[in-house]
């Protein structure tokens, strides 16, 4: 029988839950250190739901809520006890190379610069800015290329939800637009190149930055504080991403991150309770711990301590 | 006893069978001098081991396929009947139960009495079959044992006996590449009619936009949800086959005269250190290439398009084709540098004879040839093109739109599988299905391409030889 | 045709050279554009040899240049008091003669617990102030604490674990400083960037440059990248010993899988299949198998071998049975085509000795196709070694933080450390690491191939 | 097949001579002339390549402890022939033999014949020297191991030196018998062959123009080889050398395009051929 | 062949009545009693294959538009002699060659000679058909159009037909000239090399061991065809079937152990042989 907890999951909570592990390793000497995989969000709830049974996964890490389909999948599947582990929130910055011109960034900037049409006198056009002056005189003269983060991501939802759909509806020929249609004309992008997706991790971003002077790219904020000597970071509607800032809700675009364990492999695989409880722990995951040190925006106690409760009851969805 | 154990404890009997046919053989040649041994020692010997063995293996595989089925049919006959009503649940989900419970797994709500009556049952119908197998393999080893034992002969033909097995293991072997191929198609299939029960073929094969969008973008809103995007394929296609060709343009000509040169003029010395040293081009980890397009090659083709006037993007279909034939070169020059040495002399002599020069005999005579060799390794070069994800990741600039511009950024089919199977979408939504219907699509194409080459090389070889 | 020259030339040392006839007229005028045609012809052929020895070059020029810095690191020299004060631990238990080995290994477990809850980092301060007298006030805390990284107290733990005995003693130990401070003193960080883009406090900046002047910060070899596996609370002690083994585990399979069925395909499709359309559609099939996306074989992986057959999931006994499959046509179109330029007159000598064909081909035709199927094996496992498109999606894209001991335990892969590592904020640290660690994987991948050119050339002496 | 064009020359005489029967004649003209006991049968052997005949029907009897030589021109089913003799034609796919062929009145093309066992009884050297890629020794030792022959080392010792022996080539390499056998010279590697089939003591040796490429001097050793070796095996030689064929052979079968033309004593052969053909062919107006 | 049952015929009487000096013996016998021109002249011609020397210093001179032909046991040298003539031994990695040839008073060995022109001089037919794998047409187009011998269409046509009309292959393949040389039988195979060759108009044309390969009829033919391009061409042909050296050749070269041991008229080599070691070879005493 396996006794090696066993973790799979979104690659922005995979750092995070890698050190848990690892502390969690070397703190407990009868358990063994978990393993800690990625392959996205989805990938990880995909695994999870294969069922219960030594060669399934014991946590699913994700970086959004798991969806009402795949809860039913799992049940199909057999697994019916899924505990949600909230563990703290993480922020989304623009930044751009240290060289290049000082961001102050509105959604709606954001919008028209990767939109495939935009609203002009009430009317709907292609997209004519090639450069980030024309949509506003604020911004730097500087050519548009926006490094956002690819589909297979989860940051990409918080991206598209809290600023392009954000910006997109702050213009009145868009409200006026069919309700069922909004979403589409707002999400549509323009593919002159002028927009990346950038498929891998926040070090390619970084790679493309770069090699292009111009580019803004989309990073996690912990990525920003370890390399803020390259990189420098535009404000959000007038907020600086700070830790302070997204706890406090004023900075907009950030999201909450979670796991997911298997109840039914609570008592069976070694460890894995244990783990559970230590990842929510002050000692883990509170201020000034490991993981915060990491770059997570901690939970505030009372929530962990909820948390911490739903663990011990197998409180499941 | 574990399968392992008791495959180990096989091959135990397996060495004793070797001795004691080995012993009965010799004997059985001095009792009967006058006539010759069919085959040597050591053959009746293999026969004997062999016939302890793998009856009892064919038991063991047969056992372990069929087991867990009859165990639970045979507990599902033993319950309740009226528990079962009463649940009104799908047997399906109660036996899933029931063997999470035997395996010590935990369950949802406690466990019915009669749940853990069956597990128990379950439990012990498992150790009560371990221990049958154990048995019955043990009598099918012995009585295989001694029954090719008691038939050792002079005109017994061990030799026939273990050469036939052989056979039949080299050809377990070399099925084992088909049932891959099986496997791939099946493990694609399910998904990929599935996937097509949400977009039509049509707008899939034809579509000239791909923009999948997210599964679930806007969730909240719920206005999304019925939005599915648009996944037409032709985007993809042509990136792949932009990027494979600028690939294939790059490393075919280099690749072609670094085989020309190693095998028709270098020094065998010089030939022997640089082949290598170039094969070490193909081990070089795809993401290291990724990475030299992206910070190396990509900046220095914009740089040199935009010194000659061109608007050259620094992550476009020529970077990642470049790099990507840089990565493939070995497969061109080593596969055709063995080739062309293999053109045999005596066309080269009639060449020669007749006044060619060197060049000439290579480029008129010795290429064609070579030349189904050269479609192989051509053939093999290009497969590794299309199925080469890594550096497109990095280099081609991901984004797939309809274009014949190499300067422009692409994206292929191997990324975009990648971005879907991985990606943060919904397992059961056309943006995650869609990469199985990609996945058969390029084995199809790739398949069509290899059938082709065959068929071309076919055609060469009867005029050729 | 031939124009035959009339001129009387008897004797046939003469030096009045005998005109050409017309045909040969013309062959003459022909040449010196054909020489030309060949000096160019032949130079194409070397600028292109050229051209891909340089790129080689550049590549591992380019590696090399990033990687060869991680393979020292910059360390501490501290003298370590094992204060009793701060280490207060019980007796380290023996195994009792009527003790099982449960029950005793039960209370080791609970002994080395109780020495985990030693804090470790108090040793590693007074050390510090003796070096830094700052160090020890409350205001630095923050600061002084971030000189070592933050993996070495589980160094002096396993220390006092090993040996109880040094409680009580002073020594000398090297410890492995912050990830950061590693970077700044590399010099990969403009010094001259103001505190707010800093990763290092003024502070820690100061005491850093002062200590590495006097040589107590320096940069030694770092073992620990080929000791210690993967870390990511501390950084700094991040190795490669988990994802090397993992390889190497994945590679045996594969060798020892891939390589052998692939022969015994080949053998069986080239010497005894009938050539007809069934042959034709298995070969076609093979070579397409080669140009399937490695990720399909992921695809497969995941679905056969954990999903069917209940293997566990990131364990490398599955990554190189995936990987087998994906070498799987590279080592049959590799030992095929050998098979084939083999001469049956090899084949029809054994035959005619009374060899059966399978004696024959055992014993005299694989020998000599040993050459070609290591060509074969190279070039797979080198693809196979560098792949990590498919252990995606069989769980082992993961941080495993142990030192597998076995195929069937949990384990990355060296491809995939990379991925991971190339991947880490700490770019400036991990750029080098990465390179290092692809340095370490393109070592793998020599050795293994100079084994098997070795083999190569051991067999091809006896032609 | 004696020539069916020409069975004339077969006198009533002969017949008689030679005591052959009536049903012997119907079976166009077996030559059993001889001294010995018949070691191998042949009767209507017809040997097709795909739809191609190449071997027309032919009659022939190998006697025991005789030297047999194959002639005819480039081309005419000789080594079609001589490689029926112990099947190596089975490894020709195309290749499809009828008739019969019995050795020590055993059918050889029987399915229940073990075909490796008569392959060691029927040894074979091939046109072109094919020695193993291995040491001299090796060479040698392959088919007594293969067949069990000796079974200490110093017993497999003997049998490599005294093949070697008798092929004449063992002073030549007995200091370096454990040198490739691939490094020897052309007519080295071909005594080689010739001291490997006789290693493993076979009744029948089938030799394939053996001198085809050696020097006169290695041709004079095989040539002696090949009269002391007939005091124990039976030898089938095919040759384009007619001087050979005189020199070393009992009797001469001449093929001509996939018909057995003429077969008799050697020296009735070469000074009194019975057809023209075989005149033809013998006094150079063509080959 | 000369029947070997004949060989003492020859006696000392005889090579007295053919009155060979003493000091033509010595020479190794540069034979100048010629009626023509001397096309190509060997002085003291050594070949070495890395250290083993092939060729023993050769004389030798080849007279215009006469066929003459070497003869020999194998491996005497004969074709390594014969390649020394075009320079095809340069295509031999470990071959050397020493001592003088001259062509038309022209050094061949001269560096600053262009080698591409000689052979397109001198050509050759080898001893195994090598036809290119291409058409029929292609193969005798491929000379004229590397040399641009022929500027249009219909200029390579007639080349094409007259050259494979010379070589008495036209009428067999007039109809499939698009289809694969290769696709051809033997013989037919060694007329398309020499209709090759003649069709870039070279002065000498080599031929080793054209016909080894053979059936009678093809080998006719070729004899037939030399009979007739001895007209335009010097021709060089290499045998080791002294009938066919004998019927075709004006004079004979006898090759042995690398030396050349007698060359002569062919008549008198063959019926009044002036060394032992040539009636030995020529009476079938071995080879
Ligand atoms: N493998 C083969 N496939 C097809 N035809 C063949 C094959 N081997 C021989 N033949 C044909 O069978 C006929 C007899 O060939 P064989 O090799 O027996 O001639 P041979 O008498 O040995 O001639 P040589 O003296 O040249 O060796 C020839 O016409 C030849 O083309
Ligand atoms: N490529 C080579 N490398 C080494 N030695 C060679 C080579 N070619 C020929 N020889 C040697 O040179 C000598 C003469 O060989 P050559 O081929 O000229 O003989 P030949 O007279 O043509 O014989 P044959 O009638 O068998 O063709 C032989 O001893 C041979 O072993
Ligand atoms: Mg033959
Ligand atoms: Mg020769
Ligand atoms: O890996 P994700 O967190 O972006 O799903």
């Amino acid at each position: 029988n396996r006794d090696t907890v066993q973790v799979a999951g979104s690659s922005t909570v995979l750092p995070f839950s890698s050190i848990a592990a690892e502390e969690f390793g070397n703190n407990f000497a009868q358990f063994r250190t978990p393993v800690v995989g990625s392959g996205g969000s989805s990938g990880g709830l995909r695994q999870f739901c294969q069922g219960v049974g030594t060669n399934t996964i014991d946590i699913a890490n994700s970086s959004r809520k798991i969806r009402p389909a795949e809860v039913a999948a799992c049940k199909e599947n057999g697994v019916k006890e899924i505990v949600e582990v909230k563990i703290g929130y993480d922020g989304i910055v623009f930044a751009s190379r240290i060289d290049a011109g000082i961001f102050k960034l509105k959604p709606e900037h954001v919008f028209l610069a990767q939109a495939a049409q935009v609203p002009q006198n009430g009317k709907m056009v292609a997209n004519p800015y090639t450069n980030w002056q024309q949509i506003d005189k604020s911004l730097p003269d500087q050519t548009i290329l926006l490094a956002i983060p690819g589909s297979n991501h989860g940051t990409r939802e918080v991206y598209e939800e809290k600023v392009i759909i954000d910006g997109c509806k702050s213009f009145a020929e868009v409200q006026a637009l069919p309700k069922a249609e909004q979403n589409n004309f707002c999400l549509a992008m323009r593919t002159d190149g002028s927009v990346v997706e950038i498929a891998g991790d926040y070090t390619e971003t970084l790679a493309r930055l770069q090699a292009q002077k111009n580019a803004v790219g989309v990073f996690g904020l912990s990525f920003y504080e370890a390399n803020r000597d390259r990189i420098k970071v535009a404000t959000v509607n007038g907020v600086e991403p700070t830790v302070d800032n997204i706890i406090d809700g004023v900075y907009p675009v950030s999201r909450p991150l979670f796991f997911y364990v298997k109840g039914e492999h609570i008592g069976v695989i070694p460890g894995l309770k244990e783990f559970a409880e230590y990842f929510v722990s002050d000692a883990a995951s509170g201020f000034g711990s490991p993981l915060e040190a990491a770059g997570l925006i901690p939970l505030d106690d009372d929530e962990r301590a909820t948390i911490l409760a739903n663990i011990r009851a197998k409180k499941s969805l | 006893m574990s399968n392992f154990s008791l495959i180990v404890l096989l091959l135990a009997l397996m060495a004793i069978g070797y001795q004691l046919g080995m012993v009965r053989s010799r004997r059985v040649a001095t009792v009967n001098p006058q006539q010759k041994m069919h085959s040597r020692p050591h053959h009746y010997g293999m026969m004997v081991g062999l016939w302890a063995v793998i009856p009892a293996f064919f038991i063991l595989v047969l056992w372990t396929l069929l087991a867990p089925g009859v165990i639970s049919s045979m507990v599902a006959a033993q319950l309740p009947a009226e528990a079962l009503a009463a649940e009104g649940m799908n047997a399906d989900v109660i036996m899933r139960r029931i063997s999470n419970l035997a395996a010590n797994f935990g369950v949802v709500a406690e466990a019915e009495q009669w749940e853990l009556a069956a597990a128990a049952y379950m439990q012990q119908l498992k150790s009560s079959s371990a221990l049958l197998l154990t048995g019955l393999m043990a009598a099918i080893a012995a009585a295989g044992l001694f029954f090719s034992y008691n038939r050792i002969q002079p005109e017994l033909r061990a030799r026939h006996q273990i050469e036939r097995t052989v056979k039949t293991v080299l050809i377990i072997c070399s099925t084992v590449a088909i049932l891959t191929t099986i496997g791939i198609v099946l493990s694609m299939v399910g998904e990929t009619i599935k996937f097509f029960s949400f977009i039509p073929p049509a707008d899939f094969f034809f579509g000239t936009t791909w923009n999948p969008r997210f599964s679930t973008t806007g969730v909240s809103e719920g206005s999304l949800t019925g939005s599915q995007g648009s996944f037409g394929l032709l985007p993809l296609l042509s990136g792949t086959m932009l990027v494979a060709a600028i690939a294939l343009l790059v490393a075919i000509p280099l690749g072609l005269m670094v085989a020309i040169y190693l095998a028709e003029y270098a020094p065998a010395n010089f030939r022997a250190t640089a082949k290598p040293i170039i094969e070490v081009l193909a081990g070089i980890p795809t993401i290291v290439y990724g990475f030299f397009a992206l910070v190396t090659v990509g900046p220095f083709l914009a740089d040199f398009g935009a010194s000659i006037g061109l608007t050259i993007r620094a992550t476009s279909a020529l970077t990642a084709g470049v790099v990507m034939g840089i990565m493939i070169i070995p497969f061109i020059s080593s596969l055709s540098d063995d080739i062309i040495t293999q053109v045999p002399k005596a066309l080269r002599d009639a060449s020669l004879g007749l006044g060619a020069t060197k060049s000439e005999t290579v480029r008129k005579v010795v290429l064609p040839a070579a030349l189904p060799g050269i479609v192989g390794a051509v053939l093999l070069a290009a497969s590794r093109a299309i199925g080469e994800t890594m550096i497109v990741v990095l280099a081609a600039g991901n984004s797939p739109t309809l274009t014949a511009n190499p300067f422009e950024a692409v994206s292929t089919v191997t990324v975009t599988i990648v971005n879907q199977l991985t990606g943060d979408n919904d397992f059961a939504s056309p943006q995650s299905l869609v990469a199985f219907a990609l996945g058969l699509t390029l084995f199809v194409i790739t398949l069509l391409l290899n059938v082709v080459a065959l068929v071309i090389v076919r055609k060469y070889r009867e005029q050729y030889e | 045709m031939t124009e035959m020259n009339m001129t009387p030339a008897n004797d046939p040392a003469a030096e009045n050279l005998a005109p050409l006839s017309k045909t040969q007229q013309t062959v003459a005028r022909s040449l010196n554009r054909r020489h030309r045609q060949e000096k160019l012809f032949k130079g194409v052929g070397l600028g292109a040899v050229v051209i891909s020895l340089t790129l080689v070059a550049i590549l591992f020029i380019n590696i090399f240049a990033k990687g060869l810095p991680a393979f020292w690191q910059s360390a501490i020299t501290l003298e370590i008091y094992f204060d009793p004060e701060i280490i207060q631990i019980s007796e380290k238990p023996v195994q009792q003669p009527d003790e099982t080995e449960n029950a005793f290994r039960q209370r080791f477990i609970e002994w080395q617990s109780e020495v985990g809850m030693v804090n470790f980092n108090r040793l590693i301060l007074e050390g510090l102030s003796n070096v830094i007298p700052e160090a020890s006030e409350r205001k630095y805390r923050r600061d002084s604490a971030r000189i070592v990284t933050s993996g070495e107290r589980y160094a002096l733990r396993d220390m006092v674990i090993e040996n109880p005995e040094i409680i009580g003693q002073t020594k000398t130990v090297h410890l492995l400083t912050d990830a950061n401070i590693d970077v700044w003193l590399k010099g990969n960080i403009d010094r001259s960037l103001p505190d707010a883009q800093q990763q290092l406090s003024p502070k820690v900046r100061e005491w850093v440059t002062m200590l590495s002047e006097q040589g107590i910060i320096e940069n030694r070899f770092s073992f620990a990248l080929f000791m210690n596996p993967d870390s990511r609370s501390s950084l700094a002690s991040a190795g490669l010993a988990g994802a090397f083994m993992g390889s190497l585990y994945m590679m045996l399979v594969v060798i020892f899988l891939a390589v052998p069925m692939g022969v015994a395909a080949a053998i069986y499709l080239e010497e005894f299949a009938p050539k007809n359309k069934l042959t034709d559609l298995v070969e076609v099939n093979i070579n397409n198998l080669a140009a399937v996306p490695s990720i399909v074989f992921g695809l497969l992986g995941a679905a056969v071998f954990i999903g069917w057959f209940k293997l566990p999931m990131s364990a490398p006994i599955v990554g190189g049975l995936v990987l087998s499959l994906m070498t799987l046509p590279t080592v049959i179109i590799a030992t095929r085509s050998t098979l084939k330029a083999i001469p049956p007159s090899i084949r029809q000598a054994a035959l005619g000795l009374g060899a059966s064909k399978m004696q024959a081909i055992f014993h005299h035709v694989l020998p000599l196709a040993v050459p070609g199927i290591l060509t074969g094996a190279i070039l797979g496992v080198a693809q196979a070694l560098g792949e990590a498109a498919p252990l995606l999606l069989i769980g082992m894209k993961s941080f495993v933080a142990q030192v597998p001991t076995g195929p069937f335990e949990q384990s990355t892969a060296l491809p995939v450390q990379i991925f991971l590592w190339q991947g880490n904020e700490l770019r400036n640290f991990f750029e080098a690491r990465t390179s290092a660690a692809i340095i370490v994987l393109l070592a793998l991948m020599l050795s293994l191939n100079a084994l098997a050119i070795w083999l190569r050339k051991k067999y091809e002496k006896r032609w | 097949m004696n020539n069916p064009a020409k069975p004339r020359i077969l006198t009533e005489q002969d017949v008689t001579l030679h005591g052959v029967t009536k049903a012997d004649l119907a079976m166009t003209a077996i030559e059993t002339n001889s001294s010995g006991k018949v070691k191998m049968t042949a009767r209507d052997v017809k040997v097709f390549y795909g739809d191609n005949e190449a071997i027309h029907g032919v009659n022939l009897d190998v006697i025991e402890n005789e030297v047999i030589a194959f002639i005819g021109p480039s081309g005419c089913g000789k080594s079609t022939f001589l490689r029926c003799l112990n099947r190596m034609n089975d490894t020709i796919d195309i290749c499809r033999v009828t008739g019969s062929i019995k050795m020590d009145g055993r059918d050889i093309y029987d399915p229940t014949l073990d075909v490796v066992q008569l392959r060691a009884q029927v040894g074979m050297v091939f046109q072109k020297p094919n020695p193993f890629p291995k040491s001299i020794y090796e060479n040698i030792a392959y088919g007594p191991r293969l067949h069990g022959l000796a079974s200490r080392k110093s017993e497999l010792d003997d049998v490599v030196e005294s093949s070697l022996r008798r092929a004449g080539l063992w002073n030549e390499v007995k200091d370096r018998l454990d040198q490739p056998g691939t490094g020897l010279s052309g007519g080295q590697q071909q005594r080689l062959c010739i001291a490997r089939s006789i290693a493993v003591s076979p009744d029948v040796i089938l030799m394939d123009e053996p001198c085809s490429a050696l020097d006169p001097i290695a041709t004079s050793i095989i040539e002696e080889l090949i009269d002391e070796l007939k005091q124990n095996f039976t030898i089938v030689i095919v040759t384009h050398n007619m001087q050979q064929a005189a020199r070393v052979s009992d009797r001469t079968a001449f093929f001509h395009l996939g018909d057995l033309i003429e077969i008799g004593a050697t020296n009735e052969v070469f000074t009194n051929p019975k057809n023209k053909r075989t005149e033809d062919y013998i006094t150079g107006r063509y080959g």
